[in-house]
């Protein structure tokens, strides 16, 4: 069992509410943190997880409920507050300063001083390198954030919260961007916190991390406190049922069909210092997956498909006709559609309402003799709203409000609307709930069915394993491996992805 | 004091009064910018005489010397059914139209300081002094302090679109051709009656022109700013004679320690005392716009409208500028 | 989960020369400019060697140093992801009341000459801070407001009433002329604020909190900085320091109008881009600004002594301005080019 | 240990679920918060009608408001490229230097004997060509706008100056000089004023009822999302600051006519007008939001205020506060609410008891 100590817990959270308008995000918002336990929130996208965060961050002030830290109930205004009083966060999405350096970001407001309070970079960038070597990364402290991979901003939040030293440290889907290796380490490091007293809050999507690595789990669904119970007393099945409120298909349906016409042919594609000699096909009726590790240029090669980026040699072309580079519009219009991997700065204008950035991608369609027809955008955005089982307010509110795994839908009513021969999909299913996650597949495999060509990039290796009918491994820009489904497997895959291969072809 | 109760016409009426102004009027006052120092105290000359006439003056213009600036006043003289407008361009032609429009309602118009020119109606301009008499005695004024009629010279003029500083420096060139062939006029720069423009223009001057001797700045702010820098550089200012046009207030220093030896002025005051004698007496049809007309301009005396000349149409001169020095310097407080 | 591997890390080894070259080309934008100076002089000194003599090189530097004041400010605001377009009617007003307290007031010490200036300044720069934090609108158009709003109260205040220079103590004036060793006084008090102020925003805490603000203002709130306090200071400082410029401006030149520090916002935005820092904030340096203030004056002064005529100056120098702002970008998108590939080979390795 | 302590058994399943909601496709409330501006701009104009005729029996003559027209013609022109620009993100202060620009290429022209045609259709590639200098800058070398348009409208003035160093005297014909001056027969509407009319409703067509429009707005809020949706952000950019050189370059022709002359310092400061009576329209100066009818409202109080103001003798000084003062209200009034509650909350935190001091961390 667990090594939950029956000590007096670090902190309470009790019956918290939290209301945005009209958007009730929290209604029971209710956790018990003991010290040296690690505390597993779960939850579906939208439960109201980030919003319980960020109360205990100091960033939202509850409508109502308390909050008591090491015994004393305490009101926090500002993250200040939370800080002071031993709390730590990492935030869902990357907080960093792209301009300063990655030390500065680490002890941004406590930089170490010397004499006349001047800040002693040089102690600040060897306490930054110490930091990194308990996590067991290598990173320049000296470098801009600006131009860091997803995974190294969020190797920086990481070493930014446990250079606080704090009590509580409450991590919201830290491992959302990470690589496994990377995830190991960080729970070597929530180990060595939890021996040395601190409570571990953390949030993931991910139900095998949770079992890794937690004594507890607290469920939340719509708002409310469901039930907390040790990890060891509960099923997979029974957290899904009370995350979700009903029982879950699977995870991976799978529907085979014979794989058709050649939709997208990418022959010799290559760009100066970001990838080479790329070459493969994508027929109908058939998901490929790219795998790969982090930095692998998986992401670049889909966008240079589709024409935000650059490309220099080779040529991509789409049921026999070649596309121009570097046109998205080209590209649309010959029936590629693509979900970028980050929705916040890529795939949503998330100050624009919910059904405005749905029909964002097909405005041509919905006009008549030059003019937008609001019904019919609206139309659309209801329909696939309905379809896509989007959790939402109003359909006028800025997608902003969303939660992160609703925003991933609309990205993807976004792009199915348009009816694409070609779906090339970037982490489909990051930062998103086990429910929403068996939809997205559900979908996907459903219009796969009915003769679409998947192009699916994907870090969790499960999904890829689970999905796909080939894989292509990408090392460093290049193709190391392509591997039929029957011989994908993690081993495969992970020695393909390191350049270890010896076996498949380049 | 709206002027409602003489209505329409009474100024295009022309010359066939009864030789007595009329009381009552209502004169708008346009100078270049709200804030020109120099033509506040025109303003002030005009307020004067139509106080001594029993009529009343609007001051109006933007803050900005700008002709779009100046428009909207005059519309509003228009509206306001005002009896005549005294005005200083900031454009020889932008505001005809304007003006037009102001004709047609029947109001008298005055230009002073700086003169615009339109077709299709006339209007009477009182000159401070005419621009030969003005290019002429500031080149004489330079040659005398400079002691030599020899060696480069420069000017440091305002904007380079200000129709009688471009007037005045015309005046200079021709005169200097004729009157002294071995002063060499090497360069016109432009201050834009801004202190730091003036005085970037001027620094460049002084070290493009190494042998510089003399700068005629026919403009009050660049001549004071000229004069600030002499001050400054002792050993600049013994080799550079400064002269031009300014106000006695803001040169009393200079002229005092010998950085400037004279300049030359009109009185501001007078020249819009005069200006609004004239607009009353336009406006009651005692006077008109032909040659040889007369009208009494109070405390100054009659004056007499002179012949359209070149691009001046119908004018009035008030006279030949003053040149001060360090005898009479402390006599004037303009 | 899987096997242990080595995760590919951008550079491979600790002490990664990445962050030191670009700190090194950080530095360099500023060198960039030194240079650029440098080969204005040469130029404007080979068409005509006066440009090159003591004098010309006083004025210089004296020329330039209103503007690299106004820029020390500018830059503290920019780099919040702020701006400030009310310097140029700050300096004006400031200048009027320094020297309407000289007129009005004769004997008045030269030293609150100065604390006139900076409390008139700072008056407004409050003003301004405090609106932009309080109802946290975006400050380019509160100092759009601001700008008309006090270029309206000082046109009340002078009411074409010039300040002349006998009102101004020969003293104060002598700020604006005399020179130590060569080099004008004004220009050393202006480099000492300016020194002051790099030294500042480097070294101190607060300072840094500013260069957080602007990279990513969301962030900072997280990060526990009191962002609206320090906006609000940054602006307390650009509007005192244009209250320091008004009063110069007096010692300058020795006369005020309503016409004083026009414009000046122009300048000062255009100074302080070209000197790199990040119209959009979260970077840049006083000294890169503060040496473009000095270099669009040299452009200026070394078209007028090359006897280039008045007509040309101004499409000159904003052509000069365009290729500034377009070489610098060019430069750093090669520079930027060039870490790419290098850090691509590093990964081949 | 085997059950957790506070939160046991009994989860606390109390009501329904509350956020599934139906399918809504109401009109969104954000909506009616995005009118209210427009709603208090509209007060703001009735307010200013009505202080306008208070002072002044003539102030509701035609004469009046033609001249209210006449004078914002060309500011009111230049505005709409400008809002749109605003709209994505941008600035351009280059416009009344182009304003000057093509009017003195125009004057030059004709002023040495070319025909009257041409030297107006010189003028207008004149605002192509330096909007596209703009446009490239800042499109494809990706130059922050505010630097490269303070950069050029230095440089648009300078080439004005050299072309034109005195102003034309040549006058324009007088069948088109009257163009400029007269309203259009049978009415009390300037030319200037039809133009804009035409270019206002094909504005608001464009802005808020075609996907160029709407995609206008999405570069403004995310450029990087409006790219990924297949907007071609770049070419966007660059034809925006076209259309404002040509726009600009007409209302430069019509200020030429207006004048009856060309000069090299016409509508000089007129930068920040256009772009203070944009932002009071409503635009927020990051982007993204803003409405025509916003803009064409500011426009109308601008004019008619200045009428007001000088027929009853306010001085030029007081108008530039009131101006400055109506812009800070733009942004003031709709953040009025929310300032209001921050001092409030603050007024408050600082009476509620400090949080306790932190009880010393576990750790080492
Ligand atoms: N600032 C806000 N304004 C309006 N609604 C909000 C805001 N923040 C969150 N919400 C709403 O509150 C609900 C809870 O959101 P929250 O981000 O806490 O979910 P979550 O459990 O963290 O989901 P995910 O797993 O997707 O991150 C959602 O319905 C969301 O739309
Ligand atoms: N070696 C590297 N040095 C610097 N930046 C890198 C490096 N590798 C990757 N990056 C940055 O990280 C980002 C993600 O890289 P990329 O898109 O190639 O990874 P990916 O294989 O798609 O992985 P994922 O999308 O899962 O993060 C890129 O935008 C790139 O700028
Ligand atoms: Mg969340
Ligand atoms: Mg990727």
């Amino acid at each position: 069992m667990a090594t939950a100590a029956p000590h007096d817990p670090l902190l309470v959270l009790d019956r918290a509410e939290k209301s945005f308008g009209a958007v009730r995000a929290l209604v029971d918002g209710s956790i018990t943190l003991y010290p040296g336990e690690a505390h597993a929130l779960l939850g579906e996208n939208g439960a109201g997880k980030s919003t319980l965060v960020k109360i205990l961050a100091g960033v939202h002030q509850p409508d109502a409920g308390s909050l008591v830290v090491g015994g004393a109930p305490v009101v926090f205004a500002g993250p200040s507050d939370a800080r002071d009083a031993g709390v730590s966060i990492i935030y869902q999405e990357p907080t960093l300063f792209p301009d300063l350096t990655v030390a500065e970001n680490i002890y941004m407001g406590r930089q170490p001083t010397v004499a006349g309070r001047r800040i002693d970079r040089r102690a600040m960038n060897a306490a930054a390198r110490e930091v990194f070597a308990r996590l067991g990364v290598v990173l320049d402290p000296s470098r801009p954030a600006r131009g860091l991979s997803v995974a190294d901003q969020q190797i920086v939040e990481i070493a930014k919260a446990l250079s606080l030293n704090a009590r509580v440290l409450v991590m919201d889907e830290p491992t959302a961007a990470l690589t496994g290796v990377e995830v190991r380490r960080l729970f070597d490091v929530m180990e060595t916190l939890r021996a040395e007293g601190a409570a571990v809050m953390f949030i993931s999507h991910r139900l095998e991390e949770v079992y890794a690595s937690c004594q507890r789990v607290t469920i939340m669904r719509d708002g409310r406190f469901v039930r907390t119970a040790p990890i060891d007393e509960v099923t997979v099945d029974e957290i899904i049922r009370s995350m979700v409120g009903r029982d879950l298909d699977a995870l991976f349906p799978k529907t085979t069909t014979e794989p058709g016409q050649v939709v997208l042919d990418v022959d010799g594609m290559s760009e100066d210092g970001v990838f080479s000699d790329i070459s493969f096909q994508v027929r109908r009726g058939e998901i490929v997956a790219l795998a790969g590790l982090v930095g692998a240029g998986r992401s670049e090669v889909a966008r240079a498909v589709f024409g935000i980026d650059p490309r220099t040699t080779g040529t991509v072309s789409v049921l026999g006709e070649v596309l121009p580079a570097h046109r998205p519009r080209a590209a649309m219009a010959a029936g590629i559609a693509l979900v970028p991997e980050d929705r916040r700065q890529q795939g949503l204008v998330m100050d624009l309402p919910i059904d405005q950035n749905m029909a964002l991608a097909s405005l041509g369609r919905l006009a008549t003799g030059g003019l937008l027809r609001r019904s019919a955008e609206r139309k659309l955005a209801a329909d696939w709203a309905r379809r896509l089982q989007l959790k939402f307010g109003r359909l006028g509110n800025p997608a902003s409000t969303l939660s992160g795994g609703n925003q991933q839908k609309v990205v993807l009513g976004k792009w199915l609307s348009r009816d694409p021969q070609l779906l090339i999909i970037d982490e489909p299913t990051r930062g998103i709930d086990v429910g929403t996650k068996a939809e997205v597949h559900r979908i996907i495999d459903s219009l796969v069915a009915a003769g679409m060509a998947v192009l699916m990039i994907s870090s969790e290796l499960p999904e890829v394993l689970g999905m796909a009918d080939r894989v292509l491994v990408l090392h460093e820009g290049r193709i190391t491996a392509e591997l039929s489904r029957a011989d994908a497997d993690e081993d495969s895959i992970m020695r393909a992805a390191s350049g270890l291969t010896s076996g498949a072809t380049a | 004091a709206c002027g409602s109760s003489s209505d329409g016409g009474s100024a295009s009426s022309g010359g066939s009064g009864d030789g007595t102004l009329q009381e009552g009027l209502n004169v708008y006052f346009i100078p270049k910018d709200t804030q020109n120092p120099y033509e506040v105290l025109a303003d002030q000359g005009g307020q004067a005489a139509l106080e001594e006439l029993g009529g009343t003056v609007t001051i109006s213009s933007g803050t900005e010397a700008t002709a779009a600036a100046q428009i909207p006043s005059i519309q509003a003289a228009i509206q306001a059914q005002a009896d005549a407008i005294v005005i200083a361009a900031n454009d020889p032609q932008a505001l005809c139209p304007t003006l037009q429009q102001a004709d047609s309602a029947g109001i008298a118009i005055v230009a002073f300081d700086s003169d615009f020119s339109c077709d299709g109606f006339d209007h009477l301009f009182i000159n401070q002094a005419d621009t030969t008499t003005i290019g002429t005695a500031e080149v004489d004024l330079l040659v005398q302090n400079m002691g030599t009629d020899s060696g480069q010279i420069a000017i440091l003029s305002a904007a380079a679109s200000a129709t009688n500083q471009n007037a005045w420096i015309d005046a200079m060139k021709t005169y200097i051709d004729e009157k002294y062939p071995n002063l060499e006029l090497v360069d016109t720069v432009y201050g834009n009656d801004d202190p730091a423009t003036s005085l970037t223009v001027l620094q460049g001057l002084l070290s493009a022109y190494p042998d510089l001797k003399g700068i005629i700045s026919p403009t009050t702010v660049g001549i004071s700013t000229a004069a600030q820098y002499l001050s400054n550089n002792p050993d600049v200012a013994s080799r550079i004679t400064l002269t031009g046009l300014g106000l006695p207030s803001q040169m009393r220093e200079y002229v005092k320690s010998g950085v400037v030896k004279s300049f030359a002025l009109w009185n501001p005051t007078d020249l819009g005392y005069l200006a609004g004698y004239a607009a009353a007496n336009l406006a009651s049809g005692t006077t008109n716009l032909d040659t040889g007309a007369t009208f009494d301009a109070g405390r100054l005396g009659s004056y007499t409208v002179d012949a359209p000349a070149g691009d001046t149409g119908p004018s009035v001169v008030l006279g030949p500028p003053t040149t001060f020095d360090a005898t009479n310097i402390d006599d004037f407080d303009f | 989960m899987t096997a242990t591997l080595p995760r590919p890390t951008p550079a491979g080894s600790t002490r990664t020369p990445v962050g030191a070259r670009l700190g090194g080309l950080l530095r360099a934008r500023e060198t960039g400019i030194a240079l650029l100076i440098v080969v204005v002089f040469v130029a404007a000194t080979v068409k005509n060697d006066a440009f090159a003599s003591a004098n010309s090189i006083q004025q210089l530097l004296l020329g330039a140093s209103l503007i690299a004041l106004l820029t020390v400010g500018q830059t503290m605001v920019i780099v919040t992801r702020n701006v400030d377009l009310s310097v140029g009617s700050v300096v004006g007003i400031s200048a009027y009341v320094v020297g309407m307290t000289f007129r009005d007031h004769p004997g008045t010490p030269i030293l609150l000459g100065f604390v006139v200036g900076i409390a008139v300044g700072a008056f407004f720069g409050a003003v301004n801070g405090a609106v932009v934090t309080l109802f946290r609108v975006p400050s380019l158009v509160v100092t759009l407001a601001g700008l008309y709003v006090i270029r309206g109260l000082d046109g009340l205040l002078v009411d074409g009433v010039i300040i002349n220079p006998q009102s101004i103590p020969r003293g104060f004036q002598r700020i604006g002329f005399e020179t130590v060793l060569g080099v004008p006084v004004l220009f050393l008090l202006v480099l000492v604020v300016v020194l002051v102020a790099a030294y500042a925003m480097r070294s101190f805490r607060s300072a840094r909190d500013l260069y957080a603000i602007g990279s990513n203002p969301d962030a900072a709130e997280l990060a526990g900085i009191p962002t609206q306090k320090r906006v609000f200071t940054a602006f307390l400082v650009s509007g005192s320091l244009a209250g320091l410029t008004g009063a110069l401006f007096v010692a300058l030149f020795a006369q005020v109008d309503v016409t004083a520090g026009r414009g000046y916002e122009f300048l000062v935005v255009a100074a302080v881009v070209v000197g790199g820092v990040a119209i959009f904030g979260g970077s840049g340096t006083v000294i890169g600004a503060a040496l473009a203030a000095v270099l669009l004056n040299t452009i200026d002064q070394a078209l007028v002594s090359s006897r280039i005529s008045g007509f040309w100056t101004d499409a000159i120098a904003g052509a000069l301005l365009l290729a500034a702002i377009a070489f610098d970008r060019s430069l750093s998108l090669r520079i930027a080019r060039k870490l790419r590939t290098q850090e691509g080979a590093h990964r081949d390795v | 240990m085997s059950e957790t302590a506070v939160h046991a058994e009994t989860p606390r399943d109390s009501g329904p679920a509350p956020t599934y909601e139906g399918v809504d496709t109401a009109r969104p409330p954000r909506w009616r918060l995005a009118l209210r501006w427009e709603t208090a701009l509209v007060a703001i104009l009735l307010l200013t009608l009505l202080i306008g005729s208070n002072g002044s029996a003539r102030f509701f003559t035609g004469t009046t408001f033609f001249f209210a027209g006449l004078n914002i013609g060309e500011i009111a022109i230049m505005a709409l490229p400008l809002l749109m620009i605003v709209l994505i993100g941008e600035i351009d202060l280059s416009v009344a230097a182009m304003l000057a620009l093509s009017g003195a290429v125009m004057g030059v022209l004709w002023q040495s004997g070319t025909s009257f045609g041409v030297a107006v259709a010189a003028a207008l590639v004149t605002g192509l060509v330096g909007g596209a200098l703009n446009g490239y800058l800042i499109a494809y070398l990706g130059l922050p706008s505010i630097a490269v348009t303070i950069g050029s409208l230095t440089l648009f003035r300078g080439i004005a100056q050299i072309i034109l160093p005195n102003p034309t005297t040549t006058p324009f014909p007088t069948e088109v000089a009257t163009l400029g001056v007269l309203p259009i027969p049978g009415t009390q509407v300037p030319y200037s004023i039809a133009v804009f009319t035409v270019l206002a409703v094909a504005t608001a067509t464009f802005v808020h009822a075609t996907p160029s429009g709407r995609s206008l707005y999405a570069i403004g809020l995310q450029p990087e999302a409006a790219e990924f949706a297949g907007i071609r952000v770049t070419r966007v950019r660059f034809e925006l600051f076209v259309l404002s050189g040509l726009v600009c370059s007409l209302a430069g022709v019509l200020f030429a006519l207006k004048n009856s002359s060309a000069s090299y310092s016409a509508g000089f400061g007129l930068e920040l007008t256009v772009v203070a009576v944009v932002l009071f329209g409503g635009v927020s100066i990051f982007g993204g939001r803003g409405t025509v009818a916003g803009v064409v409202l500011s426009l109308a109080i601008v004019a008619v205020l200045q009428q007001a103001l000088t027929q009853q003798q306010v001085q030029a000084e007081v108008q530039n506060i009131v101006t400055g003062g109506l812009l800070l209200a733009s942004v003031l009034v709709p953040n009025a609410a929310a300032a209001g509650r921050r001092v409030r909350t603050a007024l408050r935190g600082r009476g509620r008891p400090a949080p306790p001091p932190p009880t010393p961390a576990p750790t080492p």
